[in-house]
């Protein structure tokens, strides 16, 4: 991607993908938060796809939108008020909070900024599908099954909390009496 | 490395791994636990899940004698092109997880027995102590943020087991939260560390890291040490420490008091000097300044808790601050892995000898309040013991495993030059001894209250309570074959 | 035969088997502690006669234990180790035929009697500073126990200040071992080498810090005023025989180490900081003989006592690192030290005895409420009487002998402070006058009149005490042939 | 030889005291006989080996510093006088407590105390050396105070054997510090040393007059003496006499080469001093026991004054003439009490009538005491003044010491024979060896007077200073006290009906000579009681005082900052569990900060 | 035009947006809302890295795929947590779990 295509992309994408996630936290519906959270997860994945990291970006494009769907269906299943019908304030001490963040982006951006970082300039853009391909495959084997062992109990873990009843047909939760 | 490969290439690499496998059959058997738990745990008839418990402590047992079979025959390694390292650091970690796993099946018999997620519980305990030990060992940084999220999810899935209790739920909410944060305030450092280097490999990191401009370390190493230090319960990482300890499972919470901690603890004493080698950012002065803090105030927060869950806590929260004094060692003695190395194991030992009493008092006396320990020492003169042992042995009482401990950990601070460390260590030493003694005295010293009532034995849990109530006897009497084993481990 | 092992060993086997001993009650935990002392007992015996006084550390004996670092299970005497050992086992007798607890004793006294024996003796026999630390602690626990379980009203509160202050003042032991363990080369535990070859040779900040650390700690042992008001709280409410191991054995571990430790490994910072450490024993001295002096409370004012006796134990003890001392008033100092350690081990625990004898039948301790005892008491009295004039320091009884020779060491080169630690003779007497005369003369009230005087078995367990003192005082060279300190202290000044 | 001998005069009596207590109460009379009897043997012989020019030492080593600092016994003539004096003195005084004791039955304790007694002081004056001579020292203050209590169940006798024992030992400080700066200056403790100069000189000068002064009952420390008077008759006798308050002018006598110089001076001065304070007291007593406790104060000073100013001889012919009178009058009013069941003079009245044989030895040792010529005293007290007339202030207070002598002799004895009080029943049990023991004392008055010369052969004085004029102002001051005291008290019948006028006469003395001794006596007596004593108290209470003070420093102090310290912890505690609020929110909020703090510090690491 | 800078402090405002999120939400989704944002932060930091400084690091791109996998399950985690509280007490709030404390 030429250099004036990214700054095109660029722009765009990453203004929206702020302005997105700015308002996820604006809205008083979680629905719609949830919506704008995908949005701006979106945006971020067309800011891959300009850094040229396409095979990355789609992925976060892909894998973000599942996700957002399942956790807004989610928030339409159990939380209260999933519109936001009744304008719900869901912050506390908004001000100290956006202060400490101020505070935090700004000492990372100019850390960031103020850094010369090391490392080539020039030269091929980002790895391709096919080095990432080979990435995992050789060098970075081990921790990509670990990923997927990950994976899979993450999934053990979210059915046995969620699921509401024993998997046995059991309904005897565990207990234990303290006082 | 960082070139794109070819097939040539990778196949020669897959070569290499595959001969390297020999070093990762402990975490290859801590695999092998937690997914035969899971087969285990569906194929098995509802009345027989209990099976799934021996076999997750017996994989537990496996993995510990085999790290110790590697680390006798076969020595230290990276292997995995370097994103794992087997050596004496993580054969350790493992030995102890495996051991401590194994104990904490067996205190969560009692509890999770009969009920109707026992299986799941166990396939999770295994993932969360493979979680554990692969952090230990992960010389990576991608391995470092994937098994952080492994045992943590695991362990936030087992502190919420307890589902219909307000208490579990809160407790795993507020762990989950905490612990999810810090991990991505850690993958935010991680990145930084990433864009230093260029690879994600920890010794490149090392590499780079000493020459990068000190903003960038500077912030970059605070926010790993957030992930880690929130896994290890430092201060001011601890804050979900004391109430998920509360709301979770009382084997959970020794789980995470031993388990969790020391894999955290032991990322940290791998993390930092491999990527900050030769105390890059005077990172070990800002540790011992941690370990102060760390143990002060855990120590001051014990002192009023009528809680022994919360005590054990706060407890254990102190007990990570003279675990760092080791760490904040490493770079200017040698004394100072193997001090972290012989405290970690007297530390797993006493904590859950302590824990397993707590838990077989809850079963008999419904209550975990230092009220219901009074008068223990006539009802049960041998759980009195086990108790007593364990709250001197991490007061640091001679000749028990913890004395040795804290002699170790205070030769390496004095041998780094960190006396001040030492005299703080000193100070704190004498704080707790007045929550230790508050825990165990009133057992020996009160007349006890009226038992409930008959309760079902444990052999499980009684057998994990004598056995490590032994081991912290032992461990201080007989501190020559774990001292020897302390001292031989080294970071690669 | 390894006889300082089978010394220590034996009472630690004891402690060992108490627990599975098939009684709760009964004869079989007294026979036990009986026979684990007596083994002990006789092993010190042997040694004392193997003992040759013209060597210095000797019968080493040595076994492998934690070599890693350099650990090792091992054991000497010296002269001041050999005399404290035997004072250590003439007390265990004598508590064991006094008892702890319930009559007879149950397993449980039996067994943190025997421990705490055993590492007594491990702690005055160690040359292992690990192995001494090792001892110094357990003692702490097992006191505290016995304080705990088997002392007075607030007992609890007294037994966790010991534990408290013994701690504070056993941490800083801690870093000082392992500072000179780090700063010696090679790096050795062993105290028989480093008495030998000290480590610190000079007196800079190093030295001088880790000469803080054991004074600190041995200070709170010893008791050193300021840090001495544990002391009275543990002794008013332990019991008998707690107090009289307590005053007996326990504090001697503060000067044993100021010697063993202060004086023989770190001679050049003591050198430097002498006078300092002179005039906090005087202040301790004088001190604590005022206070005791204002105490009505008869186990409280013994205790006040011990930090005065005690004191004057320090100051010799400093007055022999100064600098500027004679041999021969060095040779004083450290005589009167050692000879007043045990002196005053066998007459503070012969008081604590007899005081406890006396509650245990008018069941006060306060001065004010107790008169005219020697007309129902005559034998009891006198008894008391005896160590009372033994505690003041008259001739003919153990501590004049000590105390003389505390007086004309310190001195030798600090004569001011000598000169003021002789007033608290004049005071020392008046209290102890005081508690005569108001707990013994006068007419006898009618509550006092019919009290049994001593049977046979408290007088088996006073008896040895009050002879051994009158030995000692009547001719002190019993222990000087032995504990003196020309025979054993070696390298130091 | 000689070495056992010297052991043995020891350890006799010491063995005798054992045995006595052990044995049952019918034989207890007769084993303290024999062991008094025994124990004067060695004594005696000794003596005479001293009498021939013997010397010798028998030493121990005690302790294992060497040089100078071992236990030992050694004979020369000082120390033979000194033995013998005890041993005789001892032995007549038991066999009058033999029977004084007869029907008590704490007798036989006391009996072995005695002998326990005689035993410190035997070893007190045979003692080579002064660590030798420190512990018997000590041993000599024990036993006293043990048998000033004899009395157990009376509280002033309690209080009495406190107070004794306390002044004592509180003096005897300075006995130690003296031994402290001896060994300090020559590293030897031998008799017979040069003060060294300096301050280890002031020491040891200061040192030992201080503690002789405390033993030996000197202004200011003299109270005790006369509270010592709670014990029974025959310790008093003992006490007064040979034993306790002899060991002061002892030690002054053995250290005079030592004390040569202003130590002596303060001594003397001090002896000259209580001499009449000491007599002026005695006047002023209602009770014979207090008026003979007055009485050896004074007689002590005057041994002080003589050691001071002639030279130790003279200070010890003194004392020994000196102990068989005082011993004697002690006795003597020992019978007197038994008889009457008090020693107070207005009960007395008339005793002697009733008891004459006990009365004419009174006579005997009072007229000694009084030094009417050519008793023992008269000679002894002569040497002194003789010694003191070069030093003008000393000659005189030596001589009304001896006016207020002779007045305080008679005055007891004109109460005791007035015939107003007489016709009581006396006592009969145990009475002959009491006045066998008081005919003896009385016969020693008459002999040492007359025979004076062996004794200053062995005491190596062959000239005692004597001088007419000093002789003749003794005589004349004898005669002043005695007659002021005639005329004084309640004259005899005959001697007032003689002549009215004389009534003007005896008014005009009551107002110039009687009443200003009396009221110059009493106020002594209430200045010894309400200053002296009140300053010895005041020390006392100031120490008691600075003890409670130090106990609350203590309690509220030293504890309650431990305590306070601890409290902060608990406290600090308590703010650390605040912290955990529970609130999730807060938590992020503190760890965010937490980051910072730790970033920071990072910072300042690597800066650094 | 777009350089590195530009990349990381976007990557620095997005990790702030999380983290406002996550200290001022009170509802436990929208706090895990916050946690995606810092994460996906990490994943930009590094894509920039990989475009501008490193291209050749395929490891960097592999560890993206690690941080959108912790995304994923994290997420799932979380939500399943919800669900099981939310089952008993009837709410999502963080703010009101304060049984635990001290």
């Amino acid at each position: 991607m030429s250099a004036v295509a990214t700054a095109l992309v660029f722009w765009p994408a990453a203004a929206l993908m702020l302005v997105t996630a700015v308002q996820v936290f604006r809205t008083s519906s979680m629905a719609r938060a949830g919506l704008l959270l995908l949005g701006a997860l979106g945006f971020e994945g067309l800011l891959f796809l300009a850094l040229a990291s396409e095979f990355l970006g789609v992925l976060m494009v892909l894998m973000m939108s599942g996700e957002m769907v399942v956790m807004t269906f989610f928030m339409v299943m159990f939380m209260p008020d999933p519109g936001g019908l009744m304008g719900m304030d869901m912050t506390h001490q908004p001000r100290r909070s956006a202060a400490v963040a101020v505070a935090v982006t700004a000492a990372l951006a100019v850390l960031a900024v103020a850094t010369d970082w090391p490392g080539r300039v020039a030269g091929r853009s980002a790895p391709d599908v096919e080095a990432i391909g080979f990435e995992v495959m050789s060098r970075s084997m081990f921790s990509f099954l670990f990923a997927g062992v990950t994976i899979l109990f993450a999934m053990i873990g979210g059915v046995l909390l969620a699921q509401h009843g024993g998997r046995l047909g059991l309904d005897a939760p565990a207990g234990e009496e303290r006082e | 490395m960082d070139n794109v490969g070819t097939y040539a290439q990778a196949k020669a690499v897959e070569d290499t791994m595959l001969h390297e496998l020999v070093w990762l059959v402990p975490i290859g058997a801590l695999v092998v636990t937690a997914l035969g738990a899971v087969l285990l745990a569906i194929v098995l008839p509802r009345g027989r899940q209990g099976a799934v418990g021996v076999f997750v402590a017996t994989g537990h047992l496996a993995a510990a004698a085999v790290a110790g079979v590697v680390w006798a025959d076969r020595g230290f390694k990276a292997v995995m092109s370097g994103t794992v390292m087997v050596d004496g650091l993580s054969l350790m970690l493992c030995m102890i997880v495996g051991v401590g796993g194994a104990a904490c099946v067996a205190l969560a018999h009692p509890t999770v027995s009969g009920t109707d997620r026992e299986g799941e519980f166990g396939a999770l305990l295994a993932a969360a102590s493979l979680g554990a030990v692969v952090l230990g060992s992960a010389a990576d940084i991608g391995l470092l943020a994937i098994s952080l999220g492994l045992s943590s999810l695991a362990t936030f899935v087992l502190t919420g087991y307890l589902r219909d209790s307000p208490r579990g739920n809160e407790a795993s909410i507020k762990y989950y939260l905490f612990g999810t944060v810090s991990g991505a305030a850690m993958t935010y450092g991680l990145s930084w560390w990433f864009g230093v280097t260029g690879s994600t490999s920890l010794a490149a990191v090392g590499r780079a890291l000493p020459d990068a401009p000190t903003g960038v370390v500077v912030g970059s190493t605070a926010l790993v040490l957030v992930g880690l230090g929130y896994k290890a319960a430092l201060v001011p990482f601890h804050f979900w420490t004391p109430d998920a300890y509360d709301g979770a499972p009382l084997s959970v919470a020794a789980y995470l008091s031993v388990v969790s901690k020391l894999a955290g603890l032991a990322a940290i004493a791998r993390v930092l000097p491999l990527a900050l080698p030769g105390d890059t950012a005077g990172w070990s002065t800002a540790i011992a300044v941690l370990a102060a803090l760390t143990m002060t105030l855990g120590n001051l927060a014990a002192l009023g808790q009528r809680n022994t869950v919360r005590l054990l806590a706060y407890s254990s929260i102190a007990q990570s601050g003279y675990l760092l004094m080791g760490i904040a060692a490493i770079e200017r003695s040698p004394g100072g892995l193997s001090s972290f190395a012989f405290y970690a194991m007297a530390y797993a030992v006493a904590n859950l000898t302590a824990f397993a009493v707590i838990i077989a008092v809850q079963r008999e006396r419904r209550s975990v309040d230092l009220d219901a320990l009074r008068g223990l020492g006539r009802a049960h003169p041998w759980w009195t013991a086990a108790l007593t042992l364990s709250a001197l042995s991490l007061l640091g009482l001679p000749p028990l495993a913890g004395f040795f401990a804290k002699l170790e950990v205070f030769r390496a601070s004095i041998d780094a030059g960190q006396s001040w460390l030492a005299v703080v260590a000193v100070v704190n030493t004498v704080i707790s001894l007045v929550f230790y003694l508050r825990l165990c005295a009133p057992a020996i010293l009160d007349r006890g209250t009226p038992t409930p009532g008959p309760v079902r034995r444990h052999r499980g849990l009684r057998a994990a309570m004598a056995t490590m109530a032994a081991a912290t006897v032992l461990g201080g009497l007989a501190a020559e074959p774990l001292l020897g084993l302390a001292e031989a481990a080294r970071i690669l | 035969m390894p006889l300082l092992s089978i010394a220590v060993l034996a009472p630690l086997l004891g402690a060992a088997l108490s627990p599975f001993l098939p009684v709760r009650e009964g004869r079989t935990p007294l026979a036990l502690a009986a026979a684990m002392t007596a083994i002990s007992a006789a092993c010190i015996v042997a040694t004392w006669v193997r003992f040759d006084p013209g060597q210095g550390m000797q019968l080493v004996e040595e076994a492998r234990w934690i070599p890693t670092l350099d650990v090792a299970w091992r054991l000497g005497v010296d002269g001041m180790a050999l005399a404290l050992c035997a004072l250590t086992v003439l007390l265990f007798a004598v508590s064991v035929v006094h008892g702890v607890g319930p009559r007879p004793m149950g397993r449980a006294a039996c067994g943190l009697l025997l421990l705490l024996e055993g590492s007594t003796l491990a702690f005055f026999l160690a040359e292992d500073f690990i192995l001494f630390y090792v001892a110094f602690d357990v003692t702490l626990v097992a006191m505290y126990f016995l304080i705990a379980l088997w002392g007075e009203e607030e007992r609890r509160y007294a037994a966790l200040k010991f534990f408290l202050y013994t701690l504070i003042g056993s941490l800083p032991v801690l870093l000082g071992i392992i500072a000179l363990y780090l700063h010696s080369e090679p790096h050795t535990f062993d105290m028989i080498r480093l008495a030998a070859d000290p480590a610190y040779q000079d007196a800079g900040t190093a030295a001088s810090l880790v000469f803080l650390a054991f004074l600190v700690g041995f200070a709170i042992k010893t008791p050193i005023v300021p840090f001495h008001t544990w002391l009275p709280a543990a002794h008013v409410q332990a019991p008998t025989t707690g107090s009289i191991l307590l005053a007996g054995v326990l504090l001697k571990m503060g000067t044993y180490g100021l010697v063993r430790v202060n004086l023989q490994m770190l001679s050049a910072p003591f050198a430097k900081y002498a006078l300092a450490v002179a005039i906090l024993g005087l202040v301790s001295a004088l001190w604590g003989t005022l206070i005791a002096l204002a105490q009505t409370d008869l186990k409280r004012l013994i205790a006040y006592t011990s930090v005065n006796h005690m004191g004057y134990v320090v100051m010799a003890v400093a007055a022999a690192a100064a600098s500027g001392i004679s041999p021969r008033g060095r040779e004083l100092a450290i005589d009167g030290a050692v000879l007043q350690m045990v002196a005053h081990g066998l007459v503070t625990a012969a008081l604590f005895l007899l005081a406890g004898l006396l509650k245990q039948r008018t069941h006060t301790r306060d001065l004010r409420e107790l008169a005219g005892l020697l007309g129902p008491l005559p034998r009891l009295g006198v008894l008391v009487a005896i160590a009372c004039f033994a505690s003041l320091g008259i001739p003919g009884l153990a501590q004049f002998p000590a105390e003389l020779q505390i007086f004309l060491g310190t001195f030798d080169v600090f004569p001011v402070i000598a000169g003021l630690a002789l007033l608290g003779l004049a005071v020392t007497a008046a209290l102890f006058l005081r508690v005569l005369q108001s707990a013994f003369m006068g007419p006898t009230p009618d509550r006092f009149a019919f009290l049994p005087d001593l049977d046979g078995r408290e007088a088996l367990a006073a008896l040895p005490l009050v002879a051994a003192f009158v030995a000692i005082g009547v001719y002190p060279r019993v222990i000087l042939d032995v504990a003196g300190s020309a025979a054993w202290l070696v390298g130091a000044g | 030889m000689t070495g056992v001998l010297l052991w043995s005069a020891v350890l006799v009596p010491l063995v005798a005291a054992g045995l006595v207590r052990a044995l049952p109460d019918r034989v207890a009379a007769v084993a303290t006989l024999t062991g008094a009897v025994a124990a004067s043997v060695p004594a005696v012989v000794l003596l005479v080996a001293a009498a021939d020019g013997r010397r010798a030492t028998s030493t121990l080593r005690w302790l294992n510093a060497s040089g100078g600092l071992d236990a030992g016994l050694r004979l020369d003539g000082l120390g033979a006088v000194m033995a013998v004096t005890v041993a005789v003195i001892g032995l007549v005084v038991l066999v009058h407590a033999t029977g004084y004791f007869a029907d008590d039955p704490q007798g036989r304790s006391a009996l072995a105390g005695l002998l326990a007694f005689l035993a410190a002081m035997q070893g007190l004056v045979l003692a080579d050396g002064y660590l030798t001579l420190l512990i018997f020292w000590e041993l000599v203050g024990v036993a006293s105070a043990r048998l000033i209590a004899h009395h157990r169940s009376d509280p002033a006798a309690a209080a009495a054997s406190v107070r004794a024992f306390l002044t004592t030992r509180t003096a005897d400080v300075g006995l130690y510090l003296a031994v402290l700066a001896l060994v300090a200056a020559s590293g030897s403790l031998a008799f017979g040393q040069d003060r060294p100069p300096g301050a280890l000189g002031a020491a040891i000068g200061l040192g030992l007059v201080v503690a002789a002064m405390g033993k030996s009952a000197q202004v200011p420390l003299s109270t005790w003496l006369s509270g010592a008077m709670a014990g029974p008759t025959p310790v008093s006798a003992l006490l007064h006499s040979a034993t306790m308050v002899a060991a002061g002018v002892y030690l002054l006598a053995r250290s005079a080469q030592l004390l040569a110089g202003w130590p002596l001076q303060v001594a003397g001065w001090v002896g000259a001093l209580t001499a009449v304070a000491g007599a002026l007291i005695a006047l002023g007593q209602d009770d014979l026991k207090r008026v003979l406790a007055g009485s050896t104060a004074s007689q002590l000073g005057l041994m002080f004054v003589g050691v001071a100013a002639g030279g130790p001889a003279v200070g010890v012919f003194h004392l020994v003439a000196h102990a068989a009178g005082k011993a004697g009058m002690f006795l003597c009013a020992g019978v007197f009490q038994r008889d009457r069941s008090s020693t107070a003079l207005a009960d007395l009245r008339g005793a002697g009538r009733d008891a004459r044989g006990a009365m004419t030895a009174f006579a005997v040792c009072g007229a000694s005491i009084a030094a009417v010529p050519p008793l023992a005293v008269f000679w002894s007290k002569d040497h002194i003044a003789a010694a003191s007339e070069s030093h003008t202030a000393w000659f005189v207070l030596v001589l009304l010491a001896a006016a207020g002598g002779a007045a305080y002799v008679l005055r007891p004895a004109l109460v005791l024979w007035d015939r107003a009080g007489a016709g009581h029943p006396v006592r009969r049990e145990g009475r002959p060896a009491m006045l066998a023991a008081c005919g003896a004392l009385a016969g020693a008055s008459i002999l040492l007077g007359v025979l004076g010369g062996p004794l200053r052969t062995v005491l190596h004085a062959p000239a005692l200073p004597t001088s007419t004029p000093s002789l003749v102002l003794s005589i004349a001051a004898l005669g002043v006290g005695a007659g002021g005291v005639l005329l004084a008290v309640r004259v005899p019948q005959a001697l007032r009906s003689a002549a009215a006028h004389q009534l003007h006469l005896e008014l005009l003395l009551r107002v110039v000579v009687q009443r200003p001794t009396l009221a110059l006596a009493r106020a002594l007596d209430a200045a010894e009681r309400r200053v002296v004593d009140r300053v010895v108290d005041a020390g006392a209470r100031a120490t008691v005082r600075a003890a409670h003070a130090a106990d609350r420093v203590e309690l509220h102090g030293i504890d309650a900052a431990v305590d306070g310290l601890a409290h902060a912890v608990g406290h600090g505690g308590a703010r650390t569990q605040r912290l955990q609020s529970g609130r999730l929110y807060e938590y992020l909020r503190d760890a965010v900060l937490g980051v910072a703090a730790i970033a920071i510090l990072l910072a300042i690491t690597a800066l650094t | 035009m777009i350089s590195l800078p530009l990349v990381l402090v976007s990557a620095a405002l997005l990790f702030g947006v999380g983290v406002y999120g996550v200290l001022g939400q009170t509802n436990t989704i929208m706090i895990i809302m916050g946690v995606e944002l810092m994460l996906g932060a990490a994943a930009l930091n590094v894509v920039g890295f990989l475009r501008y400084t490193w291209p050749d690091a395929t490891s960097g791109a592999f560890f993206v795929l690690i941080l959108m996998t912790l995304m994923a399950v994290e997420g799932a985690i979380g939500f399943a947590l919800v669900v099981s509280a939310f089952r008993h007490s009837r709410t999502a709030e963080a703010d009101d779990l304060t049984q635990l404390r001290g």
